[in-house]
């Protein structure tokens, strides 16, 4: 403690809560979906399909069809970023890249986890498929995905 | 609204900015509190232009809980203004650059002639890679816990895939603002003292593939500013920083339906301020709400402003990569940028502020020293 | 300069203790798309997007205008988000006004909401704070001492608190959006609900809400072509410390000045005689007498007088308060400031259906908030400024 | 799968830790309570005495510099019987909550009464601090226990008006 430290209280803060959020007709389908191993995406007026569905179109606002589709599990990569250090709370406690992963038949894509072991296994394009948790673990959450792995390796 | 009978002539009254101050950009205020920071930084805006608070119109003021940890922050920061008797007053839970907004629509609607807009951040007491994850789509993206840095790294990583720039391009961004920092007397965040390209990109990765030298610190700061409508300006500041144009505008949310790698809210944004069609390349300077060095390659392609040709003096502040206060950065962008214009080193000036992960909104602002140099809105 | 601004479109969800059937961005975008077939316009046809709400801690969404973007159309737009405490829904309309009477914008979607139940309200309205006193009674313990005052100060009956509650819940059952529809509520009722911050009975007291609110503003050439504009006549802000030596709380010098600043830009001089209905921020039962007294209704220690008399009722008052239900009956906290002004512009358009208050002219809405410290007011008229 | 399989909540627990410092004024105010004292300051502008200080003066908008002791005793302003368990508040209901303006200050803030009866608690009425034991003395308002009466007559209401 310095002279400052000495002068000025302080002490711990902790902003805590289990918030519970209610999901509504499109998210809640999509993480049914996911609960029993399916991605779901949504598709717009114009065609394209939103990955991860949201109840409207992502650039005009539209709604989207309340009959989602079916995309994946396999996709690309857009874009990667590795880390060495995992945070807490963050979906895997070993090295992996955070990763736009685009599933086939989606036009959008998804942030999520790359398990690649290495860096140099990873670049923009390559393909990926998602693993799931066990079934039993699964509770309709973007992190009943596991992590996008290296399709290859499947 | 008044005297609306008077004043609907279809002509938009000019406003300015006539003063700017700042509180040092510290990686950690200790201590003083949010009220404490500011009490000094309002009273100094104030007395440059010989002015106390029962001379301000309007107050507006941007911050946010989340960087306090308590919800209605922003209530007691009031008492650092003392507003007393009753204030026409506002609030943004967002950068001090929006407040301005606001504050500029209520001068242009002509219902007073002053404003003092301010805010404040200290990123240092939370742990803001956990913060800034809130900032994302609560079903969607939060749940991951990703950290600010992961989020600009795949921007990043987009921005080389692109072949627009390279990790040797963003070491350059920081090399020129590192450097310009060390003049700034304000900016006191404790960064590393070599500006050589080559040492920095031999700084191990923090997220590949951004290295330290392209993340800005954990900032904690203080700003405001005055405006003022007109004449009013004229009489307050010899040579008033004229906001010729100002816009701003938002993209969408989620990560993978956006090109990572340009940044067309920003376009958008200059054109409305009246900078676009490579017009923004006309300034004399620039200050880019850039938190990490990549972002201002991708803000400088949809300016139309080329780095390398030396042309506009690019964040001669040492920019937000140096002192990134958050909720702070965007308004000393533009407070940085008019004092260039009050000053008479710049004729003619561009600020710019951004919100949310990887650039999503983006204001700027066109600033001069002629009231009629403008087309923007 | 000031161009002349219209509501041309409201539109508001129901309101309840948990929308447990749609997503944050669901919420609004129930209330957003009724503002905008009540206005005839697609997302597409709006300019700019201003968004209020309370604390983000409600719903652990930091700056939630950043993902609700694209659910609000304001991709490619500008868009703000305001946050003026319990105010925040009325100043979020007068931020969004300000862009048209500015001359920047000609159409602007204004909306604001709280999904309280997503966490709690109680919790986010007051997250301890290390050092600071511990805290000993909540929102109504803030409160209740300032209304003892006012009881001593106006010698008000004790029942007066008691005919408010009564008064809007009954407004509320002609509100099919309105969070509370108390079929056989009473005076009994509400007097032997249970006392919780003495002068304060549990019916007293609003509840807390999921809800959510959206106006869609216009400037003059656009409310001209469209069926029944409500003209904006007058719009105010006004803000005072939360503590200091000799603040009067009861009726803060705010709440005065921003009267007189709305009521001057109106032309208002007998608010009793001028407005035909009232939409105004009453959290508490007794707020709706101090603020009749604060905002000109009646003279100084009058104010219950107005409420005891039923001079604000819906059924045969000469200036009904609340005809919605106000927030007695709905408290969506970052949405119930925009439900006061929404409805008084429904009000003005003659659109409040089975509340409607006869041949409205001029309608009042009001929105406070923090430590009544921070106010909002507007003026609507169905008649051009 | 029934409809009543489907996912229609998600749990999504959010947890932040801060470094939270206190301020310099509210600092010396924590000091004063860890020493078994009301500490205030003193508006340089209007005189006009706050405490616990906020660091400027609410209504001038100036940092407050002189310090000031203020004594045990104070005025009970206005309250609020309590009869809802409030969140992590352990007292038994019905109790009072006061605002109380201490001698010498210009600005009442919240405290607890104790060893009067609810249906006897009054505006005006005297009160005096009923600290814990010092050696339970902390930087925090807990280490006054209560307000009791202190016996004096009620004070007169033009004495305490402006601070409703």
């Amino acid at each position: 403690m310095t002279d400052i430290d000495d002068e000025v209280l302080r002490a711990q803060h902790v902003l805590e809560f289990p918030y519970k959020r209610s999901l509504g007709p499109v998210i809640g389908a999509f993480s049914t979906g996911l609960r029993d191993g399916h991605l779901l995406g949504a598709r717009t007026r114009a065609g394209r399909v939103v990955f991860p569905p949201t109840e409207y179109d992502p650039d005009t606002g539209e709604d989207t069809d309340g009959d989602l589709v079916e995309v994946g599990p396999s996709g690309v990569v857009r874009s990667w970023a590795w880390t060495d250090r995992p945070r807490p709370d963050q979906p895997l406690d070993r090295p992996f890249a955070w990763a736009l992963v685009q599933p086939d038949g989606a036009d959008t894509s998804m942030l999520h986890v790359l398990d690649a072991g290495s860096p140099d296994s990873c670049y923009s394009g390559m393909r990926v498929t998602a693993r799931f948790r066990p079934f039993a673990e699964r509770v309709g959450s973007v992190r009943d995905i596991e992590a996008f792995v290296p399709e290859d390796a499947t | 609204m008044t005297a609306r009978a008077d004043v609907r002539s279809g002509e938009q009254r000019p406003v300015a900015v006539v003063s700017f101050a700042q509180a040092d950009n510290s990686r950690r205020e200790v201590r003083r509190n949010e009220v404490e920071m500011l009490l000094p930084v309002v009273s100094e805006v104030l007395g440059r232009v010989g002015c106390t608070k029962d001379d301000m119109g309007f107050v507006c003021s941007g911050s946010s809980d989340y960087l306090v940890g308590a919800p209605f922050s922003f209530v007691a920061a009031l008492d650092s203004v003392g507003a007393w008797p009753p204030m026409r007053e506002s609030h943004v839970e967002m950068d001090g650059a929006f407040a301005l907004y606001e504050a500029w629509t209520v001068l242009r609607a002509g219902d007073c002639d002053t404003a003092l807009v301010y805010s404040f951040g200290r990123s240092s007491p939370s742990q803001l890679d956990r913060v800034l994850a809130l900032q994302l789509d609560p079903y969607y993206m939060a749940p991951l816990w990703p950290d600010p840095i992961a989020l600009a790294a795949l921007q990043a990583r987009a921005l080389i895939d692109s072949g627009k720039a390279t990790e040797g391009d963003f070491a350059a961004v920081a090399s020129r603002n590192r450097a310009a920092a060390r003049d700034n007397p304000k900016v006191k965040t404790e960064l590393p003292d070599y500006t050589a390209v080559s040492r920095m990109l031999e700084e191990e990765f923090l997220v590949a593939p951004l290295r330290p030298h392209t993340v800005p610190p954990i900032t904690d700061g203080a700003a405001a500013v005055v405006l003022a409508a007109g004449d009013r300006a004229r009489e307050m500041c010899s040579s008033p920083a004229w906001i010729v144009g100002l816009d701003h505008r938002i993209e969408t949310h989620a990560l993978g339906a956006r090109d990572l790698s340009a940044s067309p809210s920003t376009r958008l944004a200059a054109e409305g301020a009246g900078l676009g069609s490579g017009r923004a390349a006309e300034v004399d300077v620039a200050e880019l709400h850039a938190p990490f060095a990549h972002q201002e390659l991708i803000l400088c392609e949809a300016l139309g402003i080329d780095p390398a040709s030396g042309r506009v003096d690019l964040n001669p502040s040492g920019g937000a990569l140096c002192a990134n206060a958050l909720m702070v950065a965007g308004l000393v962008r533009i407070g940085e940028a008019a004092e260039r214009v009050i000053n008479g080193s710049a004729q003619r000036a561009l600020a710019h502020a951004t919100s949310g992960p990887c650039l999503q909104q983006n204001l700027v602002c066109a600033l001069a020293d002629d009231p009629g140099d403008g087309e923007g809105s | 300069m000031a161009e002349r601004c219209a509501v041309v479109g409201t539109g508001q969800t129901k309101c309840t203790a948990g929308r447990t059937d749609v997503s944050i961005a669901g919420l609004v975008r129930e209330a957003a798309k009724r503002a905008l077939d009540d206005a005839s316009m697609d997302w597409s046809d709006i300019d700019a997007v201003v968004i209020g709400k309370a604390p983000d801690m409600f719903e652990g969404v930091m700056m939630p205008e950043l993902y609700l973007a694209p659910a609000l159309g304001a991709v490619g737009k500008p868009m703000l988000r305001v946050h003026t405490a319990g105010s925040v829904g009325g100043s979020t309309a007068i931020v969004a006004a300000h862009l048209v009477t500015s001359g920047v914008h000609r159409k602007v979607l204004t909306v604001a909401f709280e999904k309280q139940s997503d966490s709690n309200a109680m919790w986010a309205l007051s997250v301890p704070q290390p050092f600071s006193a511990p805290l000993l009674a909540g929102a109504g313990g803030y409160f209740a001492p300032i209304i003892r005052a006012y009881i001593r100060r106006s010698n008000s009956p004790d029942h007066i608190g008691i005919k408010v509650a009564v008064k809007d819940r009954l407004h509320a059952l002609r509100n099919p959006y309105a969070h509370l529809h108390i079929e056989d509520i009473s005076f009994e009722m509400v007097r032997d609900s249970v006392m919780l911050w003495d002068p304060l009975r549990f019916l007293e007291v609003c509840p807390s809400s999921d809800g959510a609110a959206a106006m869609v503003l216009a400037s003059e050439d656009v409310a001209d072509a469209s069926d029944n504009p409500a003209w904006v006549h007058g719009m105010a802000m006004r803000s005072e410390p939360t503590m200091f030596a000799g603040r009067d709380q009861v009726n803060p010098q705010a709440s005065r000045d921003c009267a007189a600043d709305v009521y001057r830009q109106a032309g208002i001089s007998d608010p009793r005689r001028q407005f035909q209905v009232a939409e105004v921020y009453v959290p508490f039962s007794w707020y709706e007498p101090m603020w009749l007294e604060s905002l000109g209704f009646a003279q100084d220690g009058e104010g219950w007088k107005l409420t005891d008399e039923g001079a604000t009722s819906l059924d045969g008052g000469d200036i009904p308060w609340n005809p919605s239900g106000g927030v007695l009956s709905s408290n969506p906290i970052g949405a119930s400031g925009m439900l006061r002004f929404l409805e008084a512009a429904r009000q003005a358009r003659g659109t409040a259906e089975a509340h409607q208050v006869d041949g409205v002219r001029r309608a009042l809405g009001h929105a406070y908030g923090g430590g009544s410290q921070y106010f909002a007011m507007w003026v609507l008229g169905a008649d051009k400024p | 799968m029934t409809t009543d399989d489907e996912v229609i909540m998600l749990d999504t627990p959010i947890r932040l830790d801060y470094d939270f410092s206190a301020g310099e004024a509210q600092s010396r105010f924590l000091r004063g309570l860890t020493t078994g004292k009301f500490l205030g300051q003193r508006c340089p502008v209007c005189s006009k005495v706050y405490v616990p200080p906020r660091g400027s003066c609410p209504t001038d908008g100036v940092a407050l510099a002189e310090d000031v002791e203020l004594g045990n005793s104070g005025t009970v302003t206005t309250y609020c019987v309590v009869n809802v368990p409030f969140q992590g508040q352990s007292i038994e209901i019905p109790y009072i909550c006061a605002q109380i303006l201490l001698d010498g200050a210009n600005l009442s803030f919240m405290g607890l009464i104790q060893e009067i009866p609810a249906d006897q608690v009054r505006m005006g009425l005297r009160v005096e601090a009923v600290w814990k034991d010092p050696s339970e003395w902390g930087p925090t308002m807990a280490s006054v226990k209560y307000f009791k009466p202190n016996g004096e007559p009620d004070a007169d209401y033009d004495s305490y008006k402006e601070y409703l």
